[in-house]
């Protein structure tokens, strides 16, 4: 691998984020599977970097899955779209960051799709303002929440108090970064990095201290696709494809990985489980498997937040062994204690992968 | 005539005596062999054909005519000929005369194995009478005769083509050793019995040599070891046999009587084939005959060497040869002992294809397309027993010149017939045969002969040659005339049914292998064209008609190496400028078409455009 | 081990690097022809067979250069050897050897 | 005495020969067989060339298709003709203007050259092969394209080239009837290049596997046929009709090659030690320039537009400017050197019917 290559396509890659104010949008999916993630995500830009993050609770879902689902047409999505946009507005707001990588592809289609069709643009307009009253806006910019902690890795790589290192070796820890398929697939310019060598997240690797691992199958989908996980006969199609990343990760023995999409953690995560049910086999050091984290997450971690703050203990796959490589500390008793130390309740052992 | 030596035993006989009787031993042995290892039902089929009267009288037609005056090859080379026959023919004379004499002059020695050879040694005529001097003529006659012969062999081993051969095999060491005994014997003979005469008497031949040779050599010293000589090589002659190509002088015999009886092999080394490859004498007419001779790096590819490695047990050897034949049956045609050496090439395949899997459970679906093809309504139509059934074949689909052409003749008789494979039928078997596949090859067959009873017509009419002799040899379609469409063409010509014109072109015939010398057609398509034009003579024609070089026999000859057969082909044919090369195989008809500069076309399409 | 009630689905990709090529180097040998197809279908196009079941030396010797005999074979196994394929292919392939040699090489143990 | 009349008559007959300058642009094998055919006739040749040598593309070639003729002998051949031809190198045109029928030109060396005619011959780019991402040309360590290939076969030097390489690929149609690379075109030569150099490259390793990926094979000329014939059947090259979509490199380095076999429709995988792209060919770098200074017609793709396609090829659309060799769309090299002649032949016909 020729690093100098990759760096020329880097830098073909870039794009525009604004410096600051930003109307935030939450995911539906990790919002339930990854709570902490946005809640340090939005604790890291307000109070560790001090930019203006605006939510509102007015705002819904996307409609991303119903659409990729084929549940609802393709006006519909828009509408929905055009709603949220029409809040940004409607708060003063003209940066659009959304926390999910299928709403990025999503609304990065509709303005792309409303900039070859403007007479679609027209009606959306229209149907807009017949359903919610609400006056159409489209946003100056709009960027992913991982474009976001890529623009100031920087930043926190000078705060951290930890980094991607392992501490007893002193050597980089073997990062697998896995995009979301919609971040950079559809529309290769709007991503950092292209499609091809995505930089979004192997930006943040290298500015934390890490090392990123190239293996063959890492533009692979992480086998969520949708319907192959909704359908439950299909389901052995969706591990397949997550059986082939890991097959093809293996020989690089990774320590973690990263992603930036909310069903890719899910899947990288569960599935790893799921193999080792069903196949015995595991893919991390001594039978356990590889811990799966957002950006966000790793971020706390780099940072210093608390791992069971971040809602690690959630993961299925075990995140102690990454933790003892970069020297976090942790209180294993508190794993599984809630709010005010309520007990959680521990998961049943799996045979593997987990601890 | 008198016993001269008492005790009628010298020594010197003794190397005959333990060749004879290791010839004896190793023949008895043989033959039990062979008859144990057949088939039972080839032996039920040989006792029988044993009992048969018209059996016998062809069986000892065939004995004297091959095994001794060789008339097969008479017939294409007198001279070739009259060499086998001369030695073949005079030294069973010199045998029954041999024997004749012992039993008139000497009868207390009948029975005593040597006597008759060395006679002229232990029997003197002391006082000359005109019996012993027809004997003595006799012998000295015969003797000449298969000198001439020797002598003619001789000069065929220096300079082949002096006897019409442009090439001739080469020998093995035992052939070496048995050829020089060969040539050796008769000249000793001469010799021992020239040196005696003095003594014994003598006719024109013994006589003279005595007295041109006690001249410069003195007669008695030289008796007794040319009597040693000649023993010894008589006695080696007879050791060397069974390993040299000479062997079959005495398997030759057998080999009629299998044959006669009907029976073929199944295995390139069991029963008949036994007998078979030991009758072939190595005489080398197959290397003229075969079609890819005339590239010389194909000529070890010959029918001959095919035999000589079968009987080394070379399976490597053998397997390739038997792989490359083009299965045209030239070779057999030609073959003065009629050694089928394409069946024998056929099994040696089957050794090895019989094995391979298939999978031909589609056969059950497969149905005959039924329509029947009345051209005019109108037209007196007997029962539908009468019906023809027009089987085109696979290759026939690739010409569908032909086709049109049956079809148009089929529509100008007002034929009422099924054409069996419109929408594509299944094959015939015989490429199967050919590939020795011949277990896969039943099933096929047995499906085509369903389907043929099945329709219920009494007469098939065959387009391809290939179809034409599996459907004769092998579908026991009793009741059903087979007919190939030359042969159905002849017939309505013959009935007038069909009414041609005859044009101002010429055509010359190519006979295709498999229905030439395969079904023995040959007059039928030369009469169907004499209908319709002036019918022009091929270089060679009818059983020595060369392949088209497109035949399915051959399993590895290349494209270039066919290419090259067509050509030669070709040229045979066109030595006297026809205006059509015409054929009645479809195979050939493709297969000349794509190297032709005359025009090819099949004996339909030259039939279906001179309709009156 | 715990059911999920659904499990791995096998790859239907070719895997080139895992081919036999002993098999296949071996049927150059016996019949270098195999070489010279481009795939153009006259064969399986005329095949006798080809009217009643999936018989394509085309696909077989694709198959085949793919490393995938049990298909390669499905594809032999009702061939009937009667040669149109050898009159109608473009490159003068030596069909009917190629057919015979498959079927020895790859049915060897 | 006759001879000299006869020598006048041709010297008269051919006066305006002597009188006219013709400039040609670009040293590649068309403007050099042109510059030589136009200096045989009697003309000043001025001929220009950007490099800093000539022969074009051809001075850095090995073997041309389809019978293994050494390049370098078809160079010196056309070489040999030039003398007496007034080049310049690592020269470019800085500005033309036209004053009544001749054609004033500055060069970027400073030169001015008046001149009746002016051949454009500026032959091609190869089209860069790093443009598609997903091959990794530049990023993995054993991708290079037909170029590298023929200036290895020619030096010996390359270090992408492993000594025993077990498996090698070629990709046909690098850049080549691919909208998405801009080039809707089939570039002509690449399919017997790579079929040429897939023989060369078995030659140089001859236990190596040779793949080729193509879309349709085109040996549409003469012996090229023979030439693919040759390929599979002496040097048992495999052909395999699909694209490849996706190259990744594993942890020994080696590549891993996703395509289609279309023929069996099934996904292929084979890992390559070395992986060559055949480049397809573009507009040269400066057509761009040299079409707005001499306002010369190009076509969607930046080539040069002849009067027409057929008849008129050599011919631009402006008086006294005229065309040969690859400039005006991919060409073979016997096709650009008898363009050169035809538009040499074409100058003269014109200078003529000036006079």
């Amino acid at each position: 691998m020729i690093y100098e290559g990759k760096q020329k396509i880097w830098s073909d890659y870039q794009k525009d984020i604004p410096d600051d104010h930003y109307f935030y949008v939450r995911s539906c999916i990790r919002q339930s599977i990854f709570p902490a993630s946005e809640m340090v995500f939005l604790d890291i830009t307000r109070n560790k970097l001090q930019k203006d993050f605006f939510e509102t609770e007015h705002h819904t879902t996307c409609g991303g899955i119903a659409y990729h689902s084929d549940a609802i047409p393709q006006e519909t999505a828009m509408t929905i779209i055009a709603r949220q946009f029409a809040l940004m507005h409607k708060y003063g707001y003209e940066n659009y960051v959304c926390s999910c990588i299928t709403s990025f592809g999503l609304y990065t289609e509709t303005l792309e799709t409303w900039r070859e069709f403007p007479e679609l643009e027209a009606k959306i307009k229209e149907k807009l303002w017949e359903s919610c009253k609400l006056e159409f806006a489209k946003p100056k910019y709009l960027a992913h929440a991982s474009d976001i902690i890529y623009k100031f890795r920087n930043q926190i790589a000078q705060q951290a108090k930890f980094k991607l290192i392992n501490k007893k070796t002193g050597e980089p820890l073997r990062v697998v970064e896995h995009i979301g398929c919609h971040y950079s697939k559809m529309f290769p310019s709007k991503g950092f990095g292209g499609a091809e060598y995505p930089y979004v997240l192997a930006g943040m690797i290298e500015a934390w201290g890490g090392e990123v691992i190239d293996y063959p199958e890492r533009r692979h989908c992480c086998g969520f696709g949708f319907r192959q996980y909704f359908v439950q006969t299909n389901r052995g199609y969706s591990l397949s494809n997550t059986h082939k990343k890991f097959e093809s990760m293996e020989p690089y023995k990774p320590d973690m990985i990263i992603t930036n999409c909310p069903g890719c953690p899910y899947f990288l995560d569960r599935w790893q489980y799921v193999i080792s049910e069903t196949e015995g086999k595991t893919y991390g050091q001594d039978g356990h498997g590889i811990p799966v984290f957002t950006y966000e997450e790793v971020a706390g971690l780099v940072l210093g937040y608390d791992p069971w703050d971040l809602g690690l203990q959630v993961h299925q796959v075990g995140v102690e062994p990454l933790l003892d490589k970069m020297g976090i500390p942790y209180n294993p008793e508190n794993k599984f204690k809630g709010l005010n130390n309520k007990d959680l309740g521990r998961p049943e052992l799996p045979s593997c992968a987990s601890l | 005539m008198e016993e001269r030596i008492a005790g009628g035993y010298d020594p010197f006989v003794l190397p005959f005596m333990i060749g004879i009787v290791f010839i004896l031993t190793y023949l008895l042995i043989a033959l039990i062999r062979i008859i144990c290892i057949m088939p039972k039902s080839d032996r039920k089929r040989l006792g029988l054909s044993l009992l048969k009267p018209k059996i016998i009288y062809k069986n000892i037609k065939d004995i004297f005519g091959d095994c001794l005056l060789h008339l097969k090859i008479f017939k294409c080379n007198p001279l070739l000929g009259y060499m086998h026959a001369s030695i073949a023919f005079g030294w069973f004379m010199l045998i029954v005369i041999g024997h004749i004499e012992v039993a008139l002059f000497t009868p207390q020695r009948n029975g005593i194995i040597y006597y008759p050879l060395f006679y002229r040694y232990f029997v003197a005529e002391q006082t000359p009478t005109p019996k012993g001097s027809l004997f003595f003529f006799l012998m000295d006659f015969f003797l000449l005769i298969v000198l001439s012969g020797i002598g003619l062999a001789m000069l065929k081993r220096i300079r082949s083509s002096a006897l019409g051969m442009k090439r001739t095999t080469k020998p093995c060491v035992a052939d070496r050793i048995a050829l020089y005994c060969l040539w050796a014997i008769f000249p000793l003979r001469l010799l021992a019995e020239g040196f005696t005469a003095e003594i014994s008497g003598g006719g024109f031949l013994t006589k003279s040599t005595n007295t041109l040779l006690a001249n410069f050599f003195g007669n008695d010293i030289n008796v007794l070891p040319m009597w040693w000589a000649y023993s010894i090589v008589l006695g080696l002659f007879f050791l060397a046999l069974p390993f040299s190509r000479y062997m079959h002088i005495p398997t030759e015999p057998l080999y009629i009587l299998l044959r006669n009886a009907g029976i073929k092999p199944s295995h390139p080394r069991k029963g008949i084939a036994e007998a078979e490859i030991y009758s072939c004498s190595s005489c080398g007419i197959c290397l003229d005959a075969c079609p890819m001779n005339t590239q010389k790096k194909n000529i070890k590819y010959s029918s001959v060497y095919f035999i000589r490695f079968l009987r080394k047990n070379n399976t490597q050897k053998t397997n390739e040869i038997a792989d490359k034949c083009l299965m045209c049956g030239k070779c057999v045609a030609a073959c003065p002992v009629s050694v089928d050496s394409c069946a024998l090439k056929q099994s040696q395949r089957s050794t090895i294809t019989n094995k391979l899997p298939y999978n031909y459970s589609f056969l059950n679906d497969v149905t005959i397309h039924s329509e029947t093809h009345i051209s005019d309504i109108n037209a007196q139509s007997g029962s539908d027993n009468n019906n023809v059934l027009y089987f085109a074949g696979c290759m026939t689909h690739l010409t569908p010149a032909i086709i049109k052409s049956m079809t148009s003749i089929f529509e100008t008789v007002k034929e009422k017939y099924v054409f069996a494979d419109k929408d594509g039928g299944i094959c015939c078997g015989r490429p199967l045969i050919l590939a020795g596949r011949t277990d896969a090859a039943k099933e096929v067959i047995e499906k085509n002969r369903e389907l043929v009873r099945n329709s219920g017509c009494k007469t098939i009419v065959l387009s391809c040659p290939i179809c034409m002799k599996v459907f004769k040899e092998e579908y026991n379609l009793q009741g059903v005339t087979i007919l190939h469409h030359t042969q159905y063409i002849n017939n309505l010509i013959l009935q007038g049914r069909l009414k041609l014109n005859k044009s101002e072109e010429s055509f010359v015939y190519h006979d295709p292998c498999e229905l030439g010398r395969g079904c023995n057609i040959y007059n039928e398509p030369r009469n169907v064209i004499s209908a319709i034009g002036e019918l022009k003579k091929a270089d060679k024609e009818k059983d020595k008609s060369i392949c088209c070089g497109g035949s399915l026999g051959s399993l590895t000859l290349d494209y270039a190496d066919r290419t090259q057969i067509t050509r030669e082909s070709l040229q045979a044919l066109t030595i006297e400028n026809p205006d059509k090369i015409v054929t009645a195989c479809p195979l050939c008809l493709k297969t000349f078409g794509d190297q032709s500069d005359t025009p090819v076309i099949d004996i339909a399409q030259a039939v279906a455009d001179n309709i009156k | 081990m715990t059911g999920f009630g659904y499990s791995l689905t096998p790859s239907s990709r070719i895997n080139l690097d895992d081919k036999d090529k002993e098999k296949w180097n071996k049927l150059i040998d016996l019949e270098p022809d195999v070489l010279k197809c481009m795939a153009c279908g006259s064969c399986t196009a005329s095949c006798t067979a080809g009217i009643f079941t999936k018989t394509s030396l085309r696909s077989a010797i694709l198959y085949l250069q793919n490393g995938q005999e049990k298909q390669a074979m499905e594809y032999v196994k009702s061939c009937l050897l009667c040669g149109k394929c050898f009159m109608v292919c473009p490159r003068a392939i030596n069909t009917r050897h190629l057919l015979l040699s498959i079927s020895k090489i790859y049915t060897l143990k | 005495m006759k001879t000299d009349l006869y020598k006048n008559y041709i010297k008269n007959a051919n006066t305006h020969r002597m009188n006219n300058n013709v400039i040609i642009i670009g040293g590649g094998p068309s403007g050099l067989e042109a510059s030589a055919q136009l200096h045989k006739m009697g003309y000043k040749v001025f001929l220009i060339e950007k490099d800093s040598q000539l022969g074009g593309h051809l001075a850095k070639w090995d073997r041309l298709f389809p019978d293994s003729i050494e390049a370098k002998s078809i160079l010196e051949n056309i070489l040999e003709n030039i003398n007496g031809v007034k080049y310049f190198l690592n020269t470019e045109v800085e500005s033309i203007t036209l004053l009544d029928k001749e054609y004033n030109v500055i060069l970027s060396n400073g030169t001015t050259i008046p001149a009746t005619a002016i051949l454009v011959a500026c032959g091609f780019d190869l089209f860069p092969a790093e443009k598609k991402e997903e091959y990794g040309y530049g990023i993995y360590d054993h991708v290079i394209t037909n170029a590298d290939l023929e200036n290895w076969f020619k030096t010996g030097l390359d270090d992408r080239i492993v000594k025993n390489p077990k498996r090698i690929g070629f990709v046909h149609c690098v850049g080549s009837r691919d909208e998405k690379a801009g080039n809707r075109y089939c570039s002509k030569v690449c399919c017997a290049t790579a079929v040429k150099q897939a023989c060369e490259v078995k030659e140089a390793f001859p236990d190596a596997e040779v793949f080729c990926f193509y879309m349709d094979l085109r040996m549409f000329g003469k012996g090229y046929e023979e030439l693919y014939l040759k390929a599979q059947k002496d040097y048992g090259v495999r052909f395999i009709r699909g694209r490849v979509s996706e190259v990744a490199e594993n942890i020994d380095k080696q590549l891993v090659i996703k395509a289609e076999d279309t023929l069996s429709g099934k996904p292929v995988k084979v890992t390559l030690d070395l992986l060559v792209l055949m480049a397809g060919m573009k507009n040269c770098v400066s057509s761009a320039k040299i079409a707005n200074l001499f306002s010369l017609k190009t076509d969607e793709y930046g080539f040069f537009t002849g009067k027409d396609s057929i008849y008129k090829l050599q011919y631009s659309n402006k008086e006294g400017i005229f065309h040969a060799g690859a400039c005006t769309g991919p060409k073979t090299l016997p096709e650009s050197l008898h363009e050169a002649r035809a538009a040499a032949l074409a100058i003269d016909n014109y200078i003529k019917s000036l006079e």
